[in-house]
């Protein structure tokens, strides 16, 4: 499915925002995502299904003054 | 004047702010915040990149229970984009905290008045602890603390550009007449600086490049910790007054031969 | 530069010499003192007042081994005069240092660039350790250390004054020259002060008025020993340069929302 | 005898510098003495007779910046 | 840089904006304005007092065929009252400029930016040639400019304080970015002031109370006049540039008697 | 306060004196001296240079009549080779006016005082006009005042290095206590600081650099004339106090709408 | 007829504007009068009948900066 | 004859400081002389026979400040 990820278009075989997350190793990580311009929270990942041309950001915290 | 400060309901027993941009590596950034003793760091948010998504992150080297975490929306150029980083950084569960940031103009990074006032506005009433960072605008500061901002950063000096306390005098009108606590933010060069504004009544100062840059950001972490005591207790102490004339310190009684 | 300050021969700890003059009482001068961590502490000589001889008189409060004492010429209008204050205080046997002072100014207390030129170079010759209150006049001070001063003392501004650093730029050259230990001495107001001085890199500040004279000279002391301190690593940390234009401080890397 | 002392012209029955400053009660106290414009230190005071118009000056460490 | 200045399509032989309030009397004031040889002048709208309305008016000894005249809002608490006075201000049929003036608070006089901003753009499209006092703020400036001003005014330090430049930094930063003519407004104490402003780039100064308050305004005047030309003129002129260590202004040829 | 300048018997309309070293080419030199309006001029004395004996020199391009002319012993490094200097520049018959100079230091060209309050002595006693460049030390200024000097000129900063007035407390103290006329010299960078200087009430400035080097010579002479006029009429004119809240430049009375 | 002139409250027999004007003896300074909250230009002071309760403003400029 | 002129060793044949000066062209300059260490002032320099070993400054004003 093609999806565009953190602004960039993205193929991905992940069902739901979880396996997304965990299919690049972030699912322990203090990340948050953004579906659709909507915050989807860690336990609702599961039950968010991947569309085809979504919208998703996954975002965390860096240096910063 | 209290003796302890309080935003948000937290008691600091710190008045010193410190950002963790632009370290050499996590290392140093970790003894120079060891060293420092701040309780209050600020992040940025910012993607992930997902070409390395596990490369090294900054929480990994810093334990979120020793600090108030106070990210901010630094990247916004109006009050929609500062919006939405904060409620992305809520949603890390790690901290209600954020330092408004809307910068407009890429040579100085100053914020926007408007849109800075538009989006703690919005915050608050999201029920945030809101810090502002905003110009020295006294009338500004009083807006932002009437809108509901737990604490106003006016800054000292454009970010990074270590160039001091620019307008002592409007600080000073806006500590004056500010109910919340001001910490003066951004611009700041080196110990004298934070000194000056502690002096001034300021609640505390956040600063980032001064250490982070500096040769040895750990000796300048040190350095900025007392300075901040420093600037703090001399503010407490209640200085001479200036004079034009000289006093003579030793004591003026019997000087032997004159008799 | 060297990280010890060494005096006479004298390694010294502290680079906060502290007069003794002013205070409201002898308890809270002692309690500054302590405060203050200071080595060395100045003194006047003066006649004992023979009606009341036996009054409370400053030696008794402050124990001799613990400290450096430094007493002054003060009262001296010239090089003939202050030899003389020097040897009295030298006859206590508490000490061979002195501090040349020859003020010739009623209303400012300034030093006389020749007389205090003079008494330097006898005293010298007499085997003191001298350390010449003196003006911020950079060949001066060179003179003076030719002479065989063994630190120089430039004055920030008058005595008593509070003023700061009126002229950061000869203190800075006095530095930059110097070859021997530079303490910045009087007129200093405040915290912030200090930490000027020494981020000019003087290897050292003494004052009194301003801790003595305070609302509370004890957390003063605290204030201007915690200002050293500040002030020498900062000076060591080697600052970031003033810039004209901003640098963000946090990571400028990819904004959410922006692709 | 007549001397001055500190400036003020005094009258004292002491026969040495030692017994002059045992009259003001400074035997222990930290002061120096000066005769006639010269140091005298606490080893001389015995041998140094008060003689009619001597100059004597007695200091001490005052509070001083 | 132009070299004439020109603002709302009127070219401006002087670059002195002169204010009318607060002379001893109307014969020093008129000879301080003719002193000055300021083109624009300043006032305020008021009530006329009806229980001596034919009292001595400022117009009865100003040609209004000589200047600009520039009414301002002052006594407006917001932007409704600020474009209320500028339409009375307008159909007086002197003048169609307006100094926006909105302060906002008691002890400093400081302008409101949202209500700034409000007014000016209200005001722009009307038709008006709007001259908004402000602070210094860099992107409020910008705004300001954006929403149609024709020139920005802001102010060097609180109105009537004499504090001077507080913050000459962020005036040249205003300078540098503008495309519209920059007057500084305000603060204003002595000549030195004036001669910095300019020096800064600024393209013309208002003040008033430095010189209706001064011990003689009419010599203050030429003093003000003088200082424009002075800091223009220097500012075409390209100053040295500030170097820490000296060089020989004297030839350093062969000196006699060295070979 | 005298309205009239007198130095040595000759009263000075113009309070500006200019330096005749470092210009680009003598056409720039004397329209720059022209437009200065400058009554007094200084000069260095050096060898002929043999090989070129005839080539263009200075004074083929001043009119002696119309100036006084000062000339200096820069290059002398004690007060034997000052006096020597000196001697030859009467010699020429031109002048009996000598600005004593003596630098010791290359780096700073910073005056020794002891060599010239010698100096300054020994050519008072020969019947010169004695005008020493000299350090800010009040107490210094007092003694050239006392050996005889016509004028005391003390430095705003080092020669050449466009600093300004490092010490305007130390200018305000020697001008408050002299009897002759002071002089700011050396150090100016700029108009502002000239008028600096004059509002301290200086009487007089002296510079070369600022305007010899300046990218638009004749224009920033044009600029220093003016601000030569520009502090003196402030300094009499008494300016303002400066206070740290506002005061309305507008007439507070009835604001319209209010009832 | 009762009025608000300049906030206070006054009484007159003028007729227009130009007759109030008139009885203040401004009718050649240079004012500018306000009726109701709208600006009336002196061309349109006598077209405008005077009637009780109308808020009135007359101002004119003053000294300020 | 060998002199020192202005520091540097030179020959001439001029038999008086007038005709030393006159060999430079500078007759008409605005130059000191000083002979030895002493000053000779222009009227003197037709009586002052040059010597061998002589040492002789020629100065004149430059720009200065």
């Amino acid at each position: 499915m093609k999806l565009m990820i953190n602004g960039k278009p993205e193929e991905t075989t992940a069902g739901t925002v979880a396996e997304l997350v965990e299919s690049y190793g972030l699912e322990e990580a203090l990340v948050v995502a953004e579906v659709n311009g909507k915050i989807v929270y860690r336990e609702q990942w599961n039950g968010i299904r991947i569309q085809s041309g979504m919208k998703i950001e996954i975002v965390h915290f860096v240096g910063g003054g | 004047m209290k003796e302890v400060l309080e935003i948000g309901g937290r008691r600091l027993d710190s008045r010193f702010f410190l950002g963790t941009g632009r370290y050499p590596n996590p290392f140093v950034q970790n003894e120079a915040i060891r060293e420092s003793e701040a309780e209050v760091l600020t992040f940025a948010i910012r993607r992930v990149n997902l070409e390395v998504p596990r490369e090294d992150t900054i929480l990994q080297h810093v334990k979120a229970e020793d600090f108030v975490f106070l990210p901010n929306t630094s990247g916004a150029k109006n009050a929609d984009e500062a919006v939405r980083i904060a409620r992305l950084a809520k949603a890390s569960g790690l901290s209600d905290w954020i330092k408004v940031e809307i910068s407009v103009n890429a040579k100085t990074l100053l914020h926007d008045p408007v849109e800075t006032l538009k989006a703690t506005e919005r915050l608050v009433n999201e029920g945030f602890v809101v810090l502002p960072y905003t110009s020295d605008d006294p009338v500004l500061c009083k807006r932002l603390e009437e809108t509901g901002a737990a604490a106003v950063m006016p800054g000292a000096a454009p970010i990074g550009t270590g160039l001091g306390l620019l307008n002592p005098y409007n600080l000073s009108l806006i500590i004056e007449e500010a109910c919340i606590p001001v910490i003066v933010d951004a611009g700041i060069g080196t110990a004298s600086d934070v000194v000056q504004a502690m002096e001034l009544g300021a609640d505390g100062v956040l600063l980032n490049t001064a250490v982070a840059k500096a040769r040895d950001p750990v000796k300048m972490a040190k350095a900025m910790k007392y300075a901040i005591v420093a600037g703090r207790s001399a503010y407490l102490s209640g200085r001479i007054s200036k004079k034009r004339y000289a006093t003579a310190s030793s004591e003026t009684g019997d000087f032997p031969g004159e008799g």
